[in-house]
C-alpha cells in the first residue's frame, strides 16, 4: 500500500459549523450503522454479503455530500456508507439489509443494490467494473436532455483492471460527458492489493490515457475529499471535463464477513490505519476548532445510536415479501398480457412446477421515466 | 399498402419512434456519420437526427451497451445496434447482469428500456467467429424478451413496439433479409409481443421456425405441396415470451411437428420448442417431434463445408419427410428425390430401438 | 477408500496433474498467496509451485482467460478458476469466440488444452447477480466439452480427464457441494468423458439431472420410495457429450422421465434433454417428459421470495408425483404431503386439452 | 489524422544489400499479392471478408521480419501480409484464400485465419482486440517454460478502444511479460478516424497507463519500423518490459471490399499518403544507396508476379475440403469416443438431418503441444 502524506490538522473551510456537523454526524452514522450491521448479520437477520465501509467514512462522505441536487452517484456493492450518505433512509436501508418489503428494494437487492431514486443515488451494484459504464450512460442522458448536473461513479481500485473501467473512460473523454471517476483505493481489492493488480499502481496517472485530469487526495479527509470531488463535479458540470479523482483509504474489516482480512495485511498495516482513523481526525479538527465539545460529542453519538437501533426495530417489524410476488419487478406491465400465451393457465401454458407467472410490476411508478428523471 | 424492403421497413420504424419521441437515440459503430454497418438500417438518421440522437461509437461494445443502461434507467431509450450478433459476446455482462437483471434486483425503482438490434446470419463464408446464432441464450434469460421479425411489416412493427417497451429487448434481424420486399402499411402500427404468425396453413406437418428459417420453411412447405404434402407453417417472431398457444393448436391439428433453427440445434432454441410441444400435444402426435438445424461446427469457411454445415432448404425437407415418414403417412424411403437420409452418416431406424450397434 | 470431500478431491486432482506434468499452471483471482475463493480448492498450491505454476490475478476474466487461451496454444494447459459462474460473463467472447472455434478455424493446426472451472450455486442470498446457471449455453457451443461432477469420485476423476484432454473443457462445481464427503480412490484414477452414471435404480420413474440437482434428486427418490414408488436417478456428469444412451435405457425401462436443473427451464439444459427422450422414447413414454427447474426471475434477495424461486427438493417432489399421476400411475390428487400442484398459480388439466380459458 | 514527420531519406543501416533487398521484395509480393486477391474476390474465386493491407507494407514487413526464430507472432483479420513476410508459403496463402484443403488452415479460416505454426506465426484473428490477451498469453508460455524469445502482437487503432486492449496489456506489464504491443494505426477502424474512436488519440501514450515505453513511428518507412521493433523486442526479451510501438500508416483500400473507403476520407488524404508510398520510398532510397537498379528492379518486380501468378494456379488447381470433412477438427481424438453416446448410429444418438459426427483430428499433430512449441 502506497503510503499517504499525513492529513493537514488545520480546518481551513468556508463551511458553517452545522455544516461540519453533519459531515461529523454522517460519519459517525455510517460507522455505527456498519458495526451493528455486522452484528446482525452474526445473528442471522442479515445473509448473503456484506461489504463494510469501515474505515472509509471520509471518502464515502466526502465525495457523496459533494454533490448538486442535479447530480446522480453510482457505487460498488460496498455501498451502506454511500445509501446513508445520499440521505437514503436509515430505516428502510437497513430493512433492505433484512430482506423486507420494507427496504429500498423492495427486499430484491439486499446489501448489494441499494438505492434512493428521488435523491438520485442510482445504486450500488454487484460486478466489478460493472456501474462504470451504466454511470456514464447516465451522463449521456444529461448531457442529451441538456439538464445541468454530473455523475458521481465511485468504484474500487480492484476495478481499475477490468475492460469495463477503459471502455468507459475513453467514451466519457471522447464524448466530454459529465462523470467524475472516483477510485476509492482501501488497498486492496479482496486478498490482493494494488500492487499485485495494476501495473501503474499510481491509479490516477490512469486518467492520462483518457486524457482526462486525475489526482489523489487523501481519502481519510473528509474535507480534502469534498472539495477536489467538488472541484471535479464543477469542473465535469461547466466545462463537460470528466476526470479521476483517486482517494487513498482503507477498509479496517475483510473484503466480507468471510474474510477475516488479515491474511494479506499486517497487523501494523492495520494498526498504523487505524492510528489515522477519518472520524476520530476530524473530530479532533472540530474540538480544535471548538465546534465538538470536548467530550467528542456524546450526544450526537447517542443520537445514531438511537437512530440505528430504530433502524433495526423498523426493519425487525417489517413484512417479508410475500412469495406470491415472487414474479413482481420482472418486466413492465405490459408483459402481463405479452407472456400470456406460455403462462400457467394458458391452454398450451406453463406446466412445470415453478413456471414464469409474470404479474404486475406494482412498485414500478406508472411512467418510470419520468419519476427517475428527477 | 407499399411494398418497401426490411430494411427501409426497420428505417422507417427507427425514424417514426425517433420523431415521436425525443427520448429515442441511437448508438453503435459506424451508424452515423458514415454508414459502414452490414445492415445499413441507419442510413441518413445522422444527417436527420444529430450527432447525439445516433451516436457513432468506438469498438467497446461493453462501454456503449453499459452506456445505454446508464441512459435507459435515466429515462431514454436507447436503440443499439451490434454489427453483427456474433460481437454482442463482448459484451454479455452488460446485457445478462445488467440490463435482464436490473429492474428485479432495484425491486421495481429501476427499468431498463433499450433496444439492442443484433443482425443474425449464417454463410456466406463469414467464418467460425462471424457466423453464430446464439438467440436462445438471451430467450433463457428472464428480464429480456427477444423478438425475430421475418417480414417487412413484422419487422417495423415489432421495432415500434420493442421501441415502446419498457423493458430490455434483444431484436433479432435477418442479415439475409434486409433486401427482401412485403408489404408495409403507411400508417403507425405496431405488432404486439408475444404472438406467433401463420405465414401458411397446411394440415399435415407443422414447420415451427423464427428469422431467416422461416423463409427456408415456407420454400419447403412449397415443395412439399407439390407432393401433395400439406404444410402449416409457424412463424414464432417472438422467443421470449413465445406463443404456446398457436404452435400447440397448430400441432394439435397435424400431428406432426418439425422445429428449425439455423443455429445449433442440441442445447438451442428448437430444444425448447420440441419440449414443449412434446409436453402440450402428447396424446396429439403421430411422430416424435423433429428438429433441424445447422450441423454442430464452428462455421468452416470453405464453401463445400459451409454448405454442408447450413441448415439449408434441403436438409429441412428432408427433415420434414423423415417426420412424415415416421408417422406411417409415406413410406419407410424418403420421398422422390430426398435420396438417402444424408450424406453426413446419420443411421436412421425407423422408431428408436435398441440397435446392436453399441 | 479414503472418504473425503469433494473441495479435497478436486485439490488432489490438480495436485497430481501438477506434479505429474508441467505444463499444467493455474489461473485464478484469490487462488493464490492467500486463498479468499469460495471454493478454497486451490489453498496450498501456491505455498507448493510457486507464483508461475499459480497466478494470482486482477480482476480480468477476459484478459487471463485469453491469456490461458494463448498459453494454450503454445502447448501449456491452463487451468483457470473464475470465482463463480456469473464473473464469466465479462469473459464469454473468448470462451464462445476463441477457445471453442481455435482448432476449427486454424484447421487443426493450433488447439486450446484448457479447463475453465466455474462454481456454480443458486441461492445463500446472493442475488441476481450472483445466483445464475447457464451452463447450458456452454453446452450449445461446438469446440467446448462440458462436464458437471457430483461426488467427490467423480470430481477427482473427470477433473484430471479434463487437464488431459485436447480441447477446452467448461467444468463445473456445485458451491453447495464442495464440504460434502465420499469415498475416492487413492490411486491415479480418471472418470472418461462422456458417460453419465446411474447412482440409484429404480423401475417407475427416471430422474435426470446435473450438478447439485442430483443430490436433490436422490432425495426426493427416497422419500418417493417411502411411498412404494421406484425412481432411478441419471447423474449426466457431462452435458456435452450428453450420454444419451444411459438417459434412454433408463426411460425405456420405466416410462417416466422428469428432468431438473437449478436454473432456468425454458431454453435450458431440461429443454434439450426433454427432446432427446421424447424423441428416443416416444413409443415408451407413458406420460409428456416433465421438467423441473428454478423460477424464471433473477434471483431475489429475500429469503421468502429466494426459497419460492429455488428448484428445491419439495418441487422436485411435486413435480415427480405429477409424472406418475399424468401417467395413470397414481390418482389425480399430487399426493399425500404434495397438497395442491403449488403455490404460484399453476392451473394443472391432467392430460393436455384445449381449455377453455382463451 | 494525424499528421507524420516526413520520412527521413539517408539510409543510416547495417542491413547488408541482401537483406535491404529481401525487405524490398516482400513489400512488393504482398502488394502484389493482394492486387491480384481483389482480383480473384470479384471473380468470386475468394468469397467472405477480404483485408487489404496494401498502403501498409512497411509497418507489416518492419515489423514482421524483426523478429528472431524463438519469437512468436500474432495479428488481426488484417493478415496477408504478416503471413507472407513471416515466411508462409504464397500458394498456401492463396489456397486458403480459396478456401482449399492445400490452404494454410486447410480451407476452415479463410483471409482472416491465416497462420504458420512452424514460422511461429500464430494467427490472423476476427474479433476485434480478441488476440491481445491470447499474445500475452503466449508471452506468458514463453516465461513458465523459462523459454527464450518475446511475442509481437499486431492490431489496429481501433482495437485500442477495447477492453481486451487493456486488461491485456495490465496483465503484460503486471507481470513483466515479453510482448511488444505493435498498433498499425492506419486512422481509421473501418469509418471511424481514431480522433472519433480515442479519447486520446496519440495512441502510445496509452502505454504509461502501463507502466510500460510507448513510442512512435513512421509507419512507411520500413527501415525505421523494423528498427524500432528490433529494439522493443530486445526490451521485452532480455528485460522482461513490454511496450507499445505506434506505427503510423495507411490503408489505401476501404476497409474491406464493400467499403469503397472515399466515405470518411477525402482525396487529398488519400492523395498524400500515396506521395509517401512505403514502397515508392523505400525503392528510391535503395536506389540513392545503389542496391537497386535504376528500373527500379523490373527484374524482382516480374519475380513477385510469377510467385504470385503461381499461387493462383495453385490454388486452382487445389480440391476443395471434402464435405465428409465437415466434422474434422472440431475436437482432438480423444472426442470420437467421447461423443459416441448421442452420434448418428449410436442407439440413442443423434437423429436430426445434421447431427454433430465427431470424427478423428487428421490435420492435428500427433502431440500438438510439441509441435507448436517450437
Ligand atoms: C467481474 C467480477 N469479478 C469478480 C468479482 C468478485 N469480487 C467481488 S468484490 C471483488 C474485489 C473488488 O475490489 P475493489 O474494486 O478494490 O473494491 P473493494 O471491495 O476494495 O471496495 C471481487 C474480485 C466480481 N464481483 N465481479
Ligand atoms: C469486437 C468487434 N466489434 C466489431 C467488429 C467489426 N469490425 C471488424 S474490423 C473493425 C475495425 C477495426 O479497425 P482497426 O482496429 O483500426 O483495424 P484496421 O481494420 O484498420 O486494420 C470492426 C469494427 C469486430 N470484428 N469485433
Ligand atoms: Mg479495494
Ligand atoms: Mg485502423
Amino acid at each position: 500500500m502506497s503510503t499517504v502524506s499525513p492529513t493537514e490538522r488545520r480546518l481551513e473551510t468556508n463551511l458553517s459549523d452545522d455544516e461540519l456537523l453533519r459531515l461529523h454526524r454522517l460519519m459517525l452514522l455510517i460507522r455505527r450503522f456498519e458495526e451493528r450491521a455486522e452484528e446482525q448479520y452474526t445473528r442471522d437477520r442479515i445473509g448473503g454479503y456484506l461489504h463494510l465501509n469501515i474505515g472509509e467514512e471520509a471518502t464515502v462522505v466526502g465525495t457523496s455530500t459533494a454533490i448538486q441536487p442535479d447530480d446522480y452517484v453510482f457505487c460498488s456493492y460496498r455501498d451502506h456508507g454511500v445509501a446513508l450518505a445520499m440521505g437514503a433512509s436509515t430505516q428502510q436501508v437497513m430493512a433492505e439489509l433484512f430482506g423486507k418489503e420494507t427496504g429500498v428494494a423492495h427486499g430484491r437487492g439486499g446489501s448489494m443494490h441499494l438505492l434512493d431514486v428521488k435523491r438520485h443515488f442510482l445504486g450500488g451494484w454487484g460486478i466489478v467494473g460493472g456501474q462504470i459504464p451504466i454511470a456514464v450512460g447516465a451522463a449521456l442522458a444529461l448531457d442529451n436532455l441538456e439538464k445541468p448536473g454530473a455523475v458521481l461513479c465511485l468504484f474500487g481500485d480492484g476495478a481499475v483492471a477490468t475492460g469495463a473501467f477503459h471502455e468507459a473512460l475513453n467514451l466519457a473523454g471522447l464524448w466530454h460527458l459529465p462523470c467524475v471517476f472516483v477510485i476509492t483505493n482501501n488497498g486492496y481489492g479482496m486478498g490482493t492489493s494494488v500492487e499485485r493488480s495494476s501495473a501503474e499502481p499510481e491509479l490516477y496517472k490512469r486518467a492520462a490515457a483518457y486524457k482526462m485530469p486525475g489526482e489523489r487526495v487523501d481519502g481519510q479527509d473528509v474535507l480534502a475529499v469534498r472539495e477536489a470531488t467538488q472541484r471535479l463535479l464543477r469542473l465535469a458540470r461547466d466545462e463537460r471535463q470528466p476526470s479521476v479523482l483517486e482517494c487513498l483509504t482503507y477498509r479496517y474489516r475483510g473484503h466480507s464477513p468471510i474474510d477475516p482480512g488479515k491474511g494479506y495485511r499486517t497487523p501494523e498495516e492495520i494498526e498504523e490505519w487505524r492510528g489515522r482513523d477519518p472520524i476520530t481526525l476530524f473530530a479532533q479538527r472540530l474540538q480544535e476548532r471548538g465546534v465538538l465539545p470536548d467530550n467528542g460529542g456524546q450526544g450526537i453519538v447517542e443520537e445514531v445510536d438511537r437512530e440505528v437501533q430504530e433502524a433495526i426495530d423498523f426493519a425487525l417489524q417489517s413484512p417479508d415479501p410475500d412469495p406470491s410476488a415472487l414474479y413482481h419487478h420482472i418486466y413492465g406491465e405490459a408483459a402481463v398480457e405479452q407472456f400470456a400465451r406460455m403462462a400457467p393457465g394458458a391452454p398450451f401454458g406453463e406446466r412445470s412446477i415453478s413456471p414464469g407467472v409474470v404479474t404486475q410490476d406494482t412498485a414500478a411508478p406508472d411512467t418510470p421515466d419520468e419519476a427517475t428523471l428527477n | 399498402m407499399a411494398q418497401i424492403t426490411y430494411r427501409q421497413a426497420l428505417q422507417q420504424a427507427l425514424r417514426e419512434e425517433m420523431t415521436r419521441d425525443a427520448r429515442v437515440f441511437l448508438m453503435g459503430e459506424e451508424i452515423g456519420e458514415v454508414t459502414l454497418t452490414p445492415s445499413k438500417v441507419t442510413e441518413g438518421l445522422f444527417q436527420q437526427f444529430g450527432p447525439k440522437r445516433v451516436r457513432d461509437t468506438p469498438i467497446s461494445e461493453e462501454g456503449f451497451i453499459g452506456v445505454g443502461v446508464g441512459a435507459a434507467t435515466l429515462g431514454l431509450r436507447p436503440v443499439i445496434e451490434i454489427m453483427t450478433i456474433n460481437f454482442i459476446l463482448v459484451a454479455m455482462d452488460q446485457v445478462i447482469n445488467h440490463a435482464a437483471k436490473i429492474r428485479c434486483m432495484f425491486g421495481g425503482e429501476l427499468s431498463v428500456p433499450m433496444v439492442i438490434r443484433l443482425p443474425v446470419a449464417q454463410g456466406s463464408q463469414l467464418t467460425a467467429q462471424h457466423s453464430q446464432s446464439f438467440e436462445g441464450w438471451f430467450a433463457n434469460t428472464p428480464g429480456l424478451k427477444v423478438l425475430a421479425p421475418t417480414t417487412p411489416h413484422d419487422a417495423k412493427g415489432l421495432l415500434k413496439s420493442a421501441i415502446r417497451d419498457d423493458d430490455p429487448v434483444i431484436f433479432l434481424e435477418g442479415l439475409q433479409s434486409y433486401s427482401e420486399r412485403g408489404e408495409v402499411p403507411e400508417t403507425d402500427f405496431t405488432v404486439p409481443i408475444g404472438l406467433a404468425a401463420v405465414p401458411r396453413e397446411g394440415s399435415d406437418l407443422t414447420i415451427v421456425a423464427h428469422g431467416f428459417a422461416v423463409r427456408r420453411a415456407l420454400r419447403v412447405a412449397e415443395r412439399l405441396e407439390g407432393e401433395g404434402i400439406s404444410a402449416e407453417v409457424v412463424d414464432l417472431r417472438s422467443l421470449r415470451p413465445l406463443d404456446m398457444e398457436t404452435v400447440a393448436t397448430s400441432v394439435r391439428k397435424t400431428h406432426r411437428a418439425l422445429c428449425v433453427e439455423q443455429g445449433w440445434p442440441t442445447y438451442g432454441v428448437t430444444a425448447e420448442l420440441a419440449s414443449r410441444i412434446q409436453r402440450a400435444c402428447f396424446t396429439d402426435l403421430d411422430a416424435p417431434v423433429e428438429r433441424c438445424g445447422g450441423a454442430e461446427v464452428p462455421m468452416p469457411y470453405a464453401r463445400t463445408l459451409e454448405s454442408a454445415a447450413l441448415a439449408n432448404d434441403d436438409k429441412i425437407y428432408r427433415a420434414a419427410r423423415q417426420v412424415l415418414t415416421e408417422s406411417g403417412m409415406l413410406g419407410r424411403g424418403v420421398g422422390r428425390d430426398g435420396g438417402a437420409p444424408s450424406g453426413n452418416g446419420v443411421v436412421r431406424s425407423g422408431t428408436p430401438a435398441r440397435a446392436v450397434a453399441g
